[in-house]
């Protein structure tokens, strides 16, 4: 753990916050389109990862980003009883529960996990969450910086 | 060694305008394994994927990545593209710098910037592909349905006609369900016995419809167009092939007193051997050793035997069991009534005359036990004045269920319609909270029972009924006047709600399929799949889903024929290939996957040494069933389970390639 | 088992009746209950009426004397009582901080866990069916006999958890072991007002008009009550509605337990029946010819 | 009628009334079966179910004002055949509640009140009922003086009306709890 934390020592300043999105194909993945084809425009700092359901989001995925120096990462998928996949986002929300505690005991900082349901016409949604999720990793304090806190 | 070639789109000025292509392009040629980066002006062109072709053949690459637009846009474009040169769609990834990129942000070294991210990822992606192929099931074509109710009916008439064979399974000895029951239906009050007679009948003549009657389904395992099931049919005591429907055996039979008539909901009583009414599906009866005193008392009584022509009754037939084959299911196991005896206050089994809506559809109908005259259990008077009310036991979250039953609102408009029309200087009284008609035509039926037939609404719910000297004394709230009303009337009809019928829970669990806390089955999803269940190959039909009327049956039923028809058009079923897979070799066979998996994909597979010995247990993912939605992966510890397009290593890797 | 008892003010004063014959038949079944000491009034509806907490209060210390005395269970014959010690037994069951509130008002601990019995519950569940037959060496043989319950006995039915709230039978099934008829009406549950007994009595003379009227109809003898109110209701108003209506109803309340004693050959003198303000003569008559 | 909704208002009065019901009042789907059943229901200016939905629009003035609250005799019928399990009864003892606290004194009903007072008045003093002083105290009060009257001398000749009332030894905790709770 000691070598991880003198790496993301060095990681990019508060101003730039590198942000990593897992997003489902169905809801939120279109959603993020949505709000491209609108021409919609929103913070630059998310970089999306898709995947099949948010189901499948593993909370190794959220520590492994962290690790790579990403300073928010945000699950999104579709509105609970419209998942794609009958109960794929409840798996993920219960497994989030679970998964919140893992973190913190792992020492992430929760302010940099967030969680939402996005669907697939809710770009203006989408946008917002970026923006505002941006702006909350942007004024977290110096102290939480470190994301595997001591 | 990875060979990938990379493709930035310009998209005209859509993606050019705002990202530099050019730096896009040379930042891919320096990541190792990219052997050739190039950008074009319309990817998506017949050039552009010339181009695309072109280099596959020429650079003889392993990968394709093109930062372009949404997957969701032109991922199969580019994929078919690839199988043209021979290479496995699956190794063709999209890097969105469109929707994700050019088009929502502005500052263009920034915007190139991300460009330049989202296109490595999907370069240390593609490096991780492994070839996938799409997943074929053969299709045995025979269908299952069970229930035979109207949408039962509807269903495996729809089946049949399309050419398929199917077998129609119901519990009861006669085919016709709930509407057989009913007397005329709203909203256009046909007949229910003339619409539904025919119906019946054809499916008995049918030549692609095998009709098990008195039987059920007790088995199913395998999966979408190979269900292994058997069917239990129940020992009949009546040779059925012999057997003439003449009806000698029921008239000489002595036990007439004391069988509540099923078909009757008790208003009247049935013999031994029986069947349940005169215009049966098929007509053959069946004997009731629970009650035929045969069986009561010891092989006295023989009567029935006796006066059979043809001698077909066999008191020692046995329970029979055929199994069969078959590469789809309906469920159209429809419904039953809430118990009205949860209303304590209302009186029901206490007094004669308070009966559940489907006993006055029998009081109504021309076969019931009035044949046809309204009179009431008590004494056989015709009753001048009835009260009905309305949600009895739907909408009630303390003694019955909090959802709306759909049909009491518009069955009790069509009772006190009917009852104006038979009994003349009749009075009806509505007692309702809210009136749902909202189908074609339902709304202006229910006025017509107002207006011109004179019933009189009352919004309000009754709080109790008494008994006084040969009148029922109906306590209810008009709310809207804000008035307590008492009204004397000769008979009470409770419009009591609908639950899934009886047994239908293990339907589910025998299908596998999932269901609502209340029993009824669960659409895969609940507007655009509403007639597929979770799983593959089962489709529902009726009531058994929810609460519906005949008209939404009948769809429903429809629906899932077309979907089957649908599915049988080819002779094999195709499914994506991007789903779950299991190492064998290092499943601990917890199976803590097949908890999460709510498509019932995963089952235990045994693996024999070449002895036949066994090993192990292990996980299995059945193609047919698995999605590939990925639950399972993250239940795993072992790491055992992955799926495929997704696996852990490719979105570790992205991440990778993300290190600020 | 031991037996903690609750008189609660009304058996004390207006429904004396109902106390003489329940220790009587209790000395004849040989079975003991002790007063809780120093018990107060549970505050009946007057405290609930206007303030919860206290309604809560007030009978807790009874039912905190009665547990830290090493008593299992209490019987409270007035229906009213009973639902007042069940209602807060129930309260503090499930409020943990009025509960702490209560206890610290008390002075003294209460772990909530003494049990209620009001009086049909004690006769069936406690004395049991088999005694009272087995005691029974007066059967009242063509009695009609018209069981009354009332609202406190059976409501709110989370609470009370007695019998089937809409046509209960606790009470018919002990009239049939005395061997007389119960006989089915159909206000059996309605309420006779009880509780504006004093401050509305026009109301109350019409509720408890419609129960009298209705049994009356139904060809009763008489009618058994296990509450003092109702009794109250029914006994004592009897003439007013008689007069209010211009029509006769002469029917005598007895108290369950009266009947009982009955049954069992006690003197009507020693059940305390002349204490009623119907008379009970023509009734009492009647058994005397069986 | 006509009401005009303040929606701060409202939200307070609904907000008071529900902390102290431990109840949601759009629980009530206004079905009126409480309505139905309720045996004074005859004799009230509101229904039951009337009160529960002026007490959902803040109407707080008419609803403390009813006559409603004070003719309801807590016969739980309501409550127990509510098809949603809404505390009826219950809410009348909270809106009783609320007027006797905030002293509003309802013309119609006074005697109701007066007579739970004299009555919690009597256990307070003797730790139980003395049924002929709180009697004479509330006849005294209203000046029914008159009503019931013929009923009295019946009474005491039947023993039913003792001459004197038993008080409880520990009188000073009653006087806790009432100074407690009160
Ligand atoms: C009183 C009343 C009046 C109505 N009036 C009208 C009307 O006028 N107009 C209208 O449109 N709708 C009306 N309806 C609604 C109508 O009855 C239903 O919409 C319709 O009957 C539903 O048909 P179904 O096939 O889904 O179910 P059902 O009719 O219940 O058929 C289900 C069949 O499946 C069988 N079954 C169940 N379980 C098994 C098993 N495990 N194995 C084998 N077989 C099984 C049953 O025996 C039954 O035959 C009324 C409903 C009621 C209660
Ligand atoms: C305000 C509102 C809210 C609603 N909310 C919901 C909801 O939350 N959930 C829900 O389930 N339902 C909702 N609905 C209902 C839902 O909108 C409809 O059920 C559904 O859209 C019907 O789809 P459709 O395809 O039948 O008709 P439409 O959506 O009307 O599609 C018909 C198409 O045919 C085209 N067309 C028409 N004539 C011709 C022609 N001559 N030649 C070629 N094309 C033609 C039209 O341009 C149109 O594209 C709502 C409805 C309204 C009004
Ligand atoms: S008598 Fe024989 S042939 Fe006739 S209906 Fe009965 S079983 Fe069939
Ligand atoms: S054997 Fe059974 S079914 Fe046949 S007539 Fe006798 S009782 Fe009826
Ligand atoms: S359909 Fe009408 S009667 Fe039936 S539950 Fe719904 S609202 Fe009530
Ligand atoms: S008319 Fe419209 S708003 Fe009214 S009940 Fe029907 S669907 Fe609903
Ligand atoms: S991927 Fe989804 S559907 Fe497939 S086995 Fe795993 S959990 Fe089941
Ligand atoms: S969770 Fe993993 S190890 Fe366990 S059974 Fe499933 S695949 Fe095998
Ligand atoms: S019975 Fe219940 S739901 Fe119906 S109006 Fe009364 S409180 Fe509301
Ligand atoms: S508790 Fe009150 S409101 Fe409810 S039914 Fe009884 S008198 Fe009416």
């Amino acid at each position: 753990m000691e070598d991880k934390k003198e790496e993301l020592a060095k990681t990019s300043g508060d101003n730039d916050p590198r942000i990593i999105a897992f997003v489902c194909n169905w809801c939120t993945y279109s959603g993020a389109d949505l709000a491209g084809t609108s021409r919609m425009k929103y913070a630059d700092n998310v970089r999306v990862i898709k995947l099949p359901c948010s189901g499948r989001i593993d909370p190794m995925f959220i520590v492994e980003a962290f690790k790579k120096g990403a300073k928010g990462v945000l699950i999104s998928g579709c509105h609970p009883g419209d998942c794609h996949y009958i109960s794929g986002n409840y798996h993920s929300r219960r497994k989030y529960a679970i998964f919140r505690n893992l973190l913190g005991f792992l020492g992430v900082d929760l302010n940099r996990v967030e969680f939402s349901w996005v669907s697939a016409s809710e770009g203006n949604k989408w946008v917002h969450i970026i923006n505002e999720f941006t702006d909350k990793i942007k004024s977290l304090k110096n102290g939480s910086n470190d994301i595997f806190k001591k | 060694m990875s060979r990938i070639g990379v493709f930035v789109c310009w998209c005209g000025s859509n993606i050019a305008g705002t990202v530099d292509v050019e730096k896009v392009r040379d930042e891919a040629s320096k990541i190792p394994g990219v052997v050739s980066a190039v950008d074009y002006k319309y990817m998506c062109s017949d050039p552009g994927q010339n181009s695309l072709r072109n280099v596959i053949k020429e650079k003889n690459l392993t990968g394709v990545v093109l930062a372009a637009c949404s997957p969701h846009m032109h991922e199969n474009t580019f994929r078919k593209a690839a199988i043209k040169e021979g290479l496995n769609p699956y190794f063709v990834e999209i890097a969105n710098i469109r929707e994700q990129v050019s088009w929502v942000h502005d500052d263009k070294e920034r915007a190139t910037s991300k460009a330049v991210d989202l296109m490595t990822m999907m370069v240390e992606k593609v490096k991780r592909d492994r070839s996938i192929d799409d997943v074929k099931v053969p299709l045995h074509k025979k269908t299952l349905v069970i229930g035979g109710g109207i949408s039962g009916i509807q269903a495996a008439l729809d089946i049949a006609n399309g050419g398929v064979e199917v077998l129609l399974v119901e519990k009861e000895p006669s085919i016709g369900g709930r509407m057989i029951q009913l007397d005329e239906t709203f909203p256009t009050l046909d007949c229910s016995s003339c619409i539904m007679t025919p119906k019946m009948v054809e499916v008995n003549q049918h030549p692609n419809i095998k009709l098990y009657t008195y039987s059920e389904v007790t088995d199913v395992s395998g999966y979408i167009g190979n269900f292994k099931i058997k069917i239990k049919k129940k020992a009949r005591s009546v040779v059925e092939k012999d057997c003439t429907g003449c009806g000698n055996c029921w008239n000489v039979c002595p036990m007439h007193k004391n069988v509540k008539s099923e078909f009757n909901v008790n208003l009247s009583e049935r013999t031994a051997i029986y069947v349940p009414f005169p215009q049966a599906v098929p007509l053959i009866p069946a004997l009731d050793r629970a009650v035929c005193l045969h069986f009561k008392k010891g092989g006295k009584c023989v009567k029935c035997y006796e006066a059979c022509g043809p001698k077909c009754i066999d008191f020692n037939l046995q329970d029979e069991i055929v199994e069969e084959t078959v590469g789809a299911i309906v469920a159209a196991t429809g419904y039953d009534l809430i118990e009205n005896s949860l209303y304590g206050e209302y009186g029901y089994g206490k007094y004669k005359d308070v009966v559940s809506g489907l006993q006055f559809e029998r009081l109504l109908s021309a076969s019931g036990p009035t044949e046809g005259l309204v009179k009431r259990p008590s004494d056989g008077a015709t009753p001048k004045t009835i009260v009905f009310i309305q949600c009895v036991g739907s909408r009630d979250p303390e003694k019955g269920v909090p959802y709306c039953s759909k049909v009491c609102c518009m069955y009790t408009a069509k009772h006190a319609k009917l009852f104006a029309h038979k009994v003349h200087g009749s009075q009806s009284y509505v007692f309702y909270i809210d009136i749902r008609a909202t189908s074609k035509g339902y709304e202006e039926f229910v006025r017509g029972t107002m207006e011109q037939d004179g019933a009189i609404y009352l919004r309000g719910r009754v709080s109790r009924i008494y008994e006084d000297e040969g009148k029922l004394i109906i306590k209810g709230a008009d709310t809207l006047s804000g008035n307590q009303v008492e009204i004397a009337a000769d008979m009470v009809v409770l419009a009591t709600g609908v639950i899934p019928k009886k047994g239908s829970d293990k339907v589910a669990q025998m299908l596998g399929i999932s269901y609502d806390k209340y029993g009824f089955y669960t659409e895969s999803h609940p507007k655009l799949r509403p007639t597929e269940s979770s799983t593959a190959g089962i489709f529902l039909a009726g009531m058994a889903q929810g609460p519906r009327d005949i008209p939404e049956s009948v769809v429903s039923g429809s629906a899932a024929a077309s979907k089957i028809l649908g599915l049988f058009s080819k002779d094999e079923y195709e499914v994506e290939g991007t789903i779950a897979s299991v190492n064998e070799a290092t499943c601990v066979a917890c199976f803590y996957c097949r908890r999460v998996c709510a498509y019932n994909a995963i089952s235990g597979k045994d693996i024999k040494d070449r002895s036949g010995k066994l090993i192990k247990v292990v996980a299995n993912v059945n193609p047919g069933l698995c999605v590939g939605c990925g639950a399972c992966v993250n239940a795993c510890f072992s790491k055992t389970i992955d799926v495929k397009g997704f696996m852990d290593d490719q979105i570790y890797a992205e991440i990778r390639s993300l290190s600020v | 088992m031991k037996l903690a008892y609750y008189p609660g003010c009304s058996l004390k004063g207006t429904s004396f009746e109902y106390e003489v014959s329940l220790l009587k038949i209790l000395e004849v079944l040989n079975i003991e209950i002790k007063e809780i000491p120093d018990w107060n009034c549970c505050g009946a509806s007057a405290a609930h009426s206007i303030n919860h907490n206290l309604s809560v209060a007030l009978p807790a210390r009874n039912l905190a004397i009665a547990e830290n005395g090493g008593y299992e269970s209490i019987l409270a014959p007035c229906a009213a009582c009973s639902n007042r010690l069940k209602t807060a037994s129930y309260e503090l069951k499930t409020d943990d901080i009025l509960k702490d509130k209560v206890v610290n008002s008390l002075g003294m601990p209460y772990a909530a866990g003494i049990d209620i019995n009001n009086m049909l519950e004690f006769l069936s569940g406690v004395v049991g069916e088999d005694k009272i037959k087995s005691m029974v060496k007066k059967p009242l043989n063509g009695l009609k006999v018209a069981s009354y319950y009332g609202c406190l006995l059976v409501r709110p039915p989370k609470i009370m958890q007695f019998d089937d709230p809409e046509n209960p039978v606790l009470m018919d099934d002990l009239v049939a072991l005395t061997g007389a008829d119960p006989v089915d009406y159909s206000y059996k549950t309605e309420c006779c007002g009880a509780i504006n007994s004093l401050s509305n009595p026009d109301v109350v003379t019409t509720l408890t008009g419609n129960i009298l009227y209705d049994i009356k109809k139904h060809g009763a003898d008489l009618i058994v009550v296990a509450c003092p109110l109702c009794h109250s209701n029914l006994d004592v108003r009897q003439r007013e509605i008689e007069r209010k209506y211009g029509e006769k109803i002469g029917l005598p309340i007895l108290f369950v337990t009266e009947l009982l004693g009955l049954s069992f050959g006690i003197d009507p003198k020693d059940l305390a029946i002349d204490g009623h303000m119907v008379a009970a003569d023509k009734v009492l008559k009647k058994i005397k010819e069986l | 009628m006509k009401i005009v909704i303040n929606e701060q208002n409202r939200r307070n009065f609904v907000s008071q009334v529900e902390s102290m019901l431990h109840d949601k009042l759009s629980k009530c789907y206004q079905c009126g079966k409480c309505s139905a059943g309720c045996p004074v229901n005859f004799e009230m200016d509101y229904t039951p179910n009337q009160i529960i939905k002026m007490t959902e629009l803040g109407m707080e003035h008419t609803v403390l004002n009813s006559k409603t609250i004070w003719l309801c005799v807590s016969c739980n019928t309501c409550s127990t055949r509510c098809p949603k399990g809404f505390e009826v009864a219950e809410i009348m003892d909270v809106l009783r509640e609320i007027a006797e606290k905030r002293g509003i004194n309802s013309k119609v009903e006074k005697e109701i009140r007066m007579f739970h007072e004299v009555f919690l008045n009597n256990v307070k003093s003797n730790g139980r009922i003395f049924e002929l002083e709180l009697v004479g105290k509330y006849k005294l009060k209203t000046r029914h003086l008159f009503r019931d009257v013929f009923l009295a001398p019946k009474m005491i000749e039947k023993g039913k009306l003792k001459m004197h009332g038993e008080k409880i030894s520990d009188l000073n905790r009653i006087a806790k709890i009432f100074k407690d709770f009160e």
